[in-house]
């Protein structure tokens, strides 16, 4: 029972988070390819167009779903759903963080607890092959919607998804297991433990700097793979709006629409949760506490905390003057948060992973802003040209490596 | 001692690198990782020797299991004691020596990395058949080192000769190769193991008749390997392949894998009488019979070859006789005074532009001074004059056979008067006298003298300074012996007047052989042609062979027996399918539906035969 | 039968036997699949439905015997069914090429 | 717990299963199967069999059966038309696959009528090192053996599926 009732309450919260997360992530991406390409990106929605996503929402939601008259309709219906579903899946495995503990409290008369939890959903022994398998289902949700279109670029589309994510999908396992080799474990949470530590007191053990072979390469080689799996620029083939008009989901409009976009994005933010979790160590931090790591999020707050006071003491707009310094009020109040004692041993470790995960989510819709697409063939020759070759050279190093010096 | 195993894998590393990547590479790369290998073997050698008390503790390590059969294990073990540490320093030690010297030896030749490629595969499986601790890892090495010996005396491969002297190295190692293995069934049959620990130690217990088996197995094993009657004839064929790999594989290392595996495996040997005194006969017609052929050979090679022929013999002469440590004391001192006469000869070769007939050389002591002195001490050392190395060992077997059969002490001692007699004819012929050949003979650069200088002082020193018997006294331990002056007279007295002969007939009186010759035609023509053993072996096994194959192999058995057959069960199943094809519809389904109804009627039967309904 | 004894039975777990005879009705299906359908990529998709029906057997008799080696068969089963499937559908859209029909009862050219 | 789960995922199985036959378009079928094979995953899950459940759901699921979808929009294969011509299978058909469950299911209780239960928890040998172990030591050689398989099945399928044949 009180399993039950603790779940529930992580299941509410990730995916209350995980929900505003997708929407925001839609923000994020705006207002940074905006600003690399020198714009101000959305603005005139709340401040700084802040509520810029919540419009998006309503407007989605609200607007006429047209379904073709040619289409298959149960497939039809069916493929948003089932790509949401697969991809919102994922999150549940994903741990973020060390264990939590709550003191005994008392309602009433009752007395609660202690409980003690970890940061996660569900603790699965074989939680890498479960991110796999999932990942390989997210093909039927684009193929079916591209064929139960009924529309010639919906179904190149689909074919053109299902075929790149197969193909990727082999670079993308190989580049996998390298790193589980020197874990030797296929839990996430024990991978992340294992790149616990740091050598001569000041570099990491993450997987791309350990020893016996760092696994740099396979780090690459699983990025761009999952550019490839999550159909972003500059591999986005099925969706190509210069050749296919927008390839799997042209014939979809309002809620069935935002759904693909839905999925899209859940799909990048777990991409980018187990690359952090596999190669970037997680939760471990990027120096140790003895050299003051803990500090750096409160520092961090802080100055952009000052920075938004500073502004908004010289506003450029008329706006600023009132929302800059509300922002820095929040930025000094997540300062104090993390420099609190008693919750820096649970904050912490959530506060490293997230940075590291957004560091990712960053470079993802940076490379959107800067790489131009590829062709079809030099997709498909790269995957299995060089990629599957240098992932396959990759894991026999590595696992003759392990061998060698276990 | 975990890195007893880099002892091997050096080489093959060098192997592995100038086979694969030797063609791109400039010489100077190829040199440098060809003798580095070697010579960093050589040094961990000495690491593990000062580690282990050279030898004194034995060190055991299994790698991992190699094979494993239910019960049956063979592992992949390396042992150290002393006698492989004796082999391991001549192994590694003077094959660095000759490393170096072929830097210098092959510099002009066609396919240099590929030389050196193979010759470090050569030491990788010669240190891994010293480095076994069972008889199946030594055989990896027995058979990898043949494999090395085929492709190094083939390296000339344009050559129709050399070719052909390469095939006739692997076939005829084959039929020992094939005793060995026998040797080995049976091992595996008695013993249950193919551990020399195991196997040694359960050995004195086990029937006189199986070890007798066992060793006359072994025997047949070393007589192809080591070149003993009656499997000799590829050695002197051998030296079609460059000089330094005569010196290497076919004189100082390969060849005396034969008395090394006899030696090893004394504890069987021991036991068995008959196959003792099997290898003793074996050896003693050997060094008799090779001497006598070496007599009137007029190719430098040659005549050093059967000289090896020879010396070996002395070794398992040695061996059959009781004395294992002078075998090996025979076999270390061989391996220096050997490789120096054939680096030596590969320099005078060097010298005067690839000849080889001594016929056309002489005079070369003014041409070639280091050559000379160095070769000189050779001779020396083989003609067993105090205090050379050969000396020491020779006289060592020689004592050991009068004590067991006084006949074989004297015919050893005519032997090493020959031995002596051809060694120096041959420098006779070679350095004095005027010069017969042509173009301007030179001295060789220094990579190849350089070794030969340390070879000479191995061969001047050696024999006294590494006494073997009493390193190896805890092993094969030493006869009380009675000191009789008499022996040591005779075999230095053999070798003196084998010189002197040779010097009457070849330096003072140079018209005397000719008459000789000419006075006993019949037996030089006999000796001159090696006793015709390669014509008798060609007409009574190998055209038979060749005949047999032809005739009952190819024609009967392959075209009538297997194609017959073959054809047969072509034309039966056409006429049964002419039948059956009538079942056949094209529906699919209905085949299905057979394959349902198939299914049930199988499980039905089966349920029968369990009695289940 | 008592509420307790019930309930015990309830927590003992599953019989054995209903796995095997799930996978027997499993099986049954994919045959009669195979027999009445005439799609040919249907007919394949009920082979590997029976090989899945046999899976689910090898994997029951796996936690029967407390042994690893019979989930190794399924993994074998599934390495062969994936290139069995690739070969196939290769068969499958060489024969369409040709016979533009993906009807079985249409391809038996080779019957007589 | 265990009975509950067992039942729900074998009706969703046995469902889908009977979905795969009836089912006139291919792509119906295939979608069904991916059902069947979701919920036998879910029961090699029960078995303590977890690398093969997410084995059965990467390769069968994920590979195998999205093969089949490409084919299937790629030759844009409708439903199928109704060609009787198997008189066999009309009359056998039937009673063959009756009498093969029969048998089957007979065998089942037959010789394992208290075999035992199945309960989640009671076998944890079906981890990814157990089989891991197993694949590479006893059972090395037919894992070389299938791999040489695959390798040929890759290169048939890739000479089959060329567009010209030279």
């Amino acid at each position: 029972m009180e399993f039950l009732v603790i779940t529930a309450i992580k299941l509410a919260l990730i995916l209350f988070v995980f929900m505003t997360t997708l929407a925001y992530l839609q923000w994020v991406e705006r207002k940074v390819i905006a600003h690399v390409q020198v714009r101000m990106g959305p603005s005139r929605v709340g401040p700084h167009g802040l509520l810029q996503p919540l419009a998006d929402v309503i407007k989605l939601i609200t607007k006429e779903g047209v379904m073709p008259p040619h289409v298959n309709k149960g497939f039809y219906l069916a493929a948003p759903f089932l790509a949401v579903f697969m991809a919102l899946i994922s999150i549940s495995i994903i741990p973020f963080g060390t264990s939590l503990t709550i003191p005994a409290f008392q309602i009433g008369s009752t007395t609660f607890g202690p409980y003690t939890t970890m940061m996660e959903l569900a603790n699965v022994n074989v939680g890498i092959l479960f991110v796999l398998a999932i990942s390989s289902l997210g093909v039927y949700g684009i193929a079916l919607a591209g064929w139960a279109s009924n529309n010639k670029y919906a179904l190149l589309g689909g074919l053109r998804s299902s075929a790149q994510m197969i193909s990727y999908e082999l670079p993308l396992s190989l580049a996998l297991a390298a790193p589980l080799l020197s874990a030797g474990t296929l839990s996430l949470r024990g991978i992340a433990d294992a790149q616990a530590g740091f050598y001569f007191g000041f570099i990491p053990k993450w997987a791309i700097f350990q020893g016996p072979f760092p696994q740099i390469f396979s780090f690459i080689i699983f990025v761009i793979s999952s550019f490839a799996e999550t159909n972003r620029v500059p591999f986005d083939l099925p969706e190509a709006e210069n050749e296919l008009v927008a390839g799997f989901h042209v014939e979809y409009s309002s809620m069935t629409f935002a759904a693909f976009f839905m999925a899209e994005y859940a799909n990048m933010v777990t991409v980018c949760c187990v690359a952090s979790l596999l190669f970037l160590g997680g939760w471990q931090p990027l120096w140790p506490v003895a050299l003051g790591s803990n500090l750096f999020a409160p520092a961090i707050f802080f100055i952009a905390g000052a920075l938004c006071l500073y502004h908004g003491i010289n506003p450029a707009r008329p706006f600023d003057r009132i929302t800059l310094p509300v922002f820095a009020v929040v930025f000094f109040g997540l300062a104090g948060l993390f420099a609190f004692p008693p919750v820096v041993p649970v904050l912490m470790p959530i506060f490293w992973f997230l940075a590291k995960v957004g560091f990712l989510l960053f470079v993802f819709i940076w490379i959107r802003a800067t790489l131009p697409r590829f062709r079809y063939d030099q997709l498909m020759g790269f995957a299995w040209k060089f990629l599957f070759p240098v992932a396959l050279v990759n894991l026999l190093i590595t696992g003759f490596l392990v061998a060698l010096f276990s | 001692m975990q890195n007893l195993w880099l002892i091997p894998a050096l080489p093959f590393v060098g192997f592995l690198i100038n086979g694969l990547f030797g063609r791109r590479l400039p010489k100077m790369v190829t040199n440098i990782v060809a003798v580095g290998s070697v010579v960093l073997s050589f040094l961990l050698v000495v690491m593990v020797g000062l580690d282990s008390d050279w030898g004194a503790k034995p060190v055991h390590v299994s790698y991992f299991t190699w094979i494993g059969i239910g019960s049956f294990n063979v592992g992949w073990d390396y042992m150290v004691d002393k006698l492989t540490m004796i082999m391991l320093m001549i192994v590694t030690g003077i094959g660095s020596l000759i490393h170096i010297y072929a830097t210098g030896y092959m510099e002009h030749e066609e396919g240099y990395y590929r030389f050196f490629a193979y010759l470090n595969l050569f030491m990788f499986f010669m240190l891994n058949l010293v480095l076994a601790a069972n008889y199946l890892l030594l055989f990896v090495g027995w058979e990898g080192v043949g494999l090395c010996s085929y492709l190094l005396i083939g390296f000339y491969f344009l050559k129709k000769s050399a070719t052909n002297a390469g095939n006739k190295a692997f076939i005829v190692n084959r039929i020992g190769d094939f005793g060995f293995s026998l040797a080995m069934f049976l091992i595996v049959v008695n013993f249950g193991s193919l551990d020399f620990g195991k196997v040694f130690e359960t050995a004195p217990g086990k029937p006189v008749d199986t070890l007798t088996a066992i060793a006359l197995l072994m025997l047949l094993g070393a007589t192809g390997k080591s070149a003993q009657i009656p499997l000799y004839v590829w050695l002197p064929d051998a030296m079609e392949g460059p000089t330094p790999v005569s010196a290497l594989i076919h004189a100082a290392t390969m060849v005396t894998a034969g008395v090394y595996m006899c030696t090893r495996s004394a504890a069987i040997f021991t036991h068995a009488p008959i196959a003792m005194e099997a290898v003793a006969l074996i050896g003693l017609a050997t060094a008799v019979f090779a001497a006598t052929i070496g007599l009137v050979q007029n190719d430098i090679k040659k005549v050093f070859a059967y000289s090896t022929v020879s010396q070996l013999g002395y070794m398992f002469l040695g061996v059959g006789v009781g004395a294992f440590s002078a075998g090996i004391w025979h076999l270390m001192t061989h391996a220096f005074f050997k490789a120096l006469l054939f680096l030596g000869a590969g320099s005078v070769i060097h010298a005067c532009h690839g000849e080889q007939d001594m016929r056309h050389m002489g005079g070369l002591k003014k041409y070639a001074p280091i050559t000379f002195w160095t070769l000189l001490i050779a001779s020396l050392a083989i003609g067993g004059v105090p205090p050379f190395a050969g000396f020491w060992s020779k006289d060592a077997i020689l004592v050991a056979a009068y004590h067991h059969a006084p006949w074989m002490f004297w015919l050893g001692a005519i032997t090493a008067g020959m031995t002596a007699f051809y060694v120096f004819r041959a420098l006779f012929m070679t350095f004095f006298g005027e010069y017969r050949g042509h173009g301007h003979p030179h001295e060789s650069p220094v990579s190849m003298w350089g070794p030969l200088a340390a070879l000479a002082v191995l061969s001047t020193v050696g024999g006294y300074f590494f006494n073997v018997p009493k390193i190896l006294d805890s092993m094969f331990p030493l006869a009380e012996e009675p000191e009789n002056p008499m022996l040591l007279i005779v075999s230095i007295g053999a070798g003196v007047i084998g010189i002197a002969i040779a010097w009457y007939m070849y330096v003072a009186n140079t018209e005397l052989p000719n008459r000789i010759a000419e006075s006993v035609r019949g037996l030089y023509t006999l000796l001159y042609n090696k006793y015709f053993v390669d014509e008798i072996y060609d007409a009574t096994v190998v055209h038979p062979v060749v005949e047999g194959s032809r005739a009952v192999l190819w024609r009967g058995i392959d075209q009538s027996v297997i194609d017959g057959a073959v054809n047969g069960v072509g034309y039966q199943s056409r006429g049964i399918g002419s039948v059956l094809r009538l079942v056949q519809s094209g529906s699919i389904r209905s085949y299905a539906t057979w394959v349902v109804l198939g299914s049930v009627a199988v499980i039905v039967v089966m349920g029968v035969i369990g009695r289940s309904f | 039968m008592e509420p307790a004894d019930a309930l015990k039975l309830l927590n003992s777990g599953v019989p054995i036997s209903w796995y095997l005879t799930l996978s027997a009705l499993l099986f049954a299906i994919g045959v009669a699949g195979f027999i009445f359908r005439r799609n040919i990529i249907t007919v394949f998709m009920c082979i590997e439905l029976m090989l899945n029906a046999v899976n689910l057997s090898f994997i029951t008799f796996a936690h029967q015997h407390k042994q690893a080696s019979g989930q190794l068969f399924t993994f074998f089963v599934m390495v062969v069914a994936a290139a069995e499937a690739a070969v196939g559908l290769a068969i499958i859209l060489t024969v369409f090429r040709n016979r533009s029909t993906l009807n079985i009862d249409k391809i038996n050219t080779l019957k007589n | 717990m265990d009975i509950f789960f067992f039942l729900l995922f074998a009706f969703i199985a046995l469902i889908a299963a009977v979905n795969v036959v009836l089912q006139r378009h291919p792509i119906s079928s295939a979608l069904s199967l991916v059902g069947v094979m979701g919920s036998l995953a879910v029961l090699y899950l029960l078995l303590g069999a977890e690398f093969i459940a997410m084995a059965q759901m990467i390769v069968y699921a994920g590979a195998i059966m999205v093969l089949f979808v490409f084919v299937i929009m790629l030759l844009n294969a409708g439903t199928e038309e109704r060609t009787g011509r198997s008189w066999l299978a009309q009359i056998f058909g039937v009673p063959a696959m009756i009498a093969l469950l029969g048998l089957l299911c007979f065998f089942a209780y037959k010789v394992f009528p208290n075999a035992g239960f199945v309960k989640f928890g009671d076998f944890t040998g079906g981890g990814a090192k157990e089989i891991g172990y197993a694949l590479f030591t006893d059972y090395l050689l037919p894992f070389e053996v299938t791999s040489i398989l695959i390798l040929i099945a890759i290169v048939g399928a890739i000479v089959l599926a060329r567009k010209e044949l030279d």
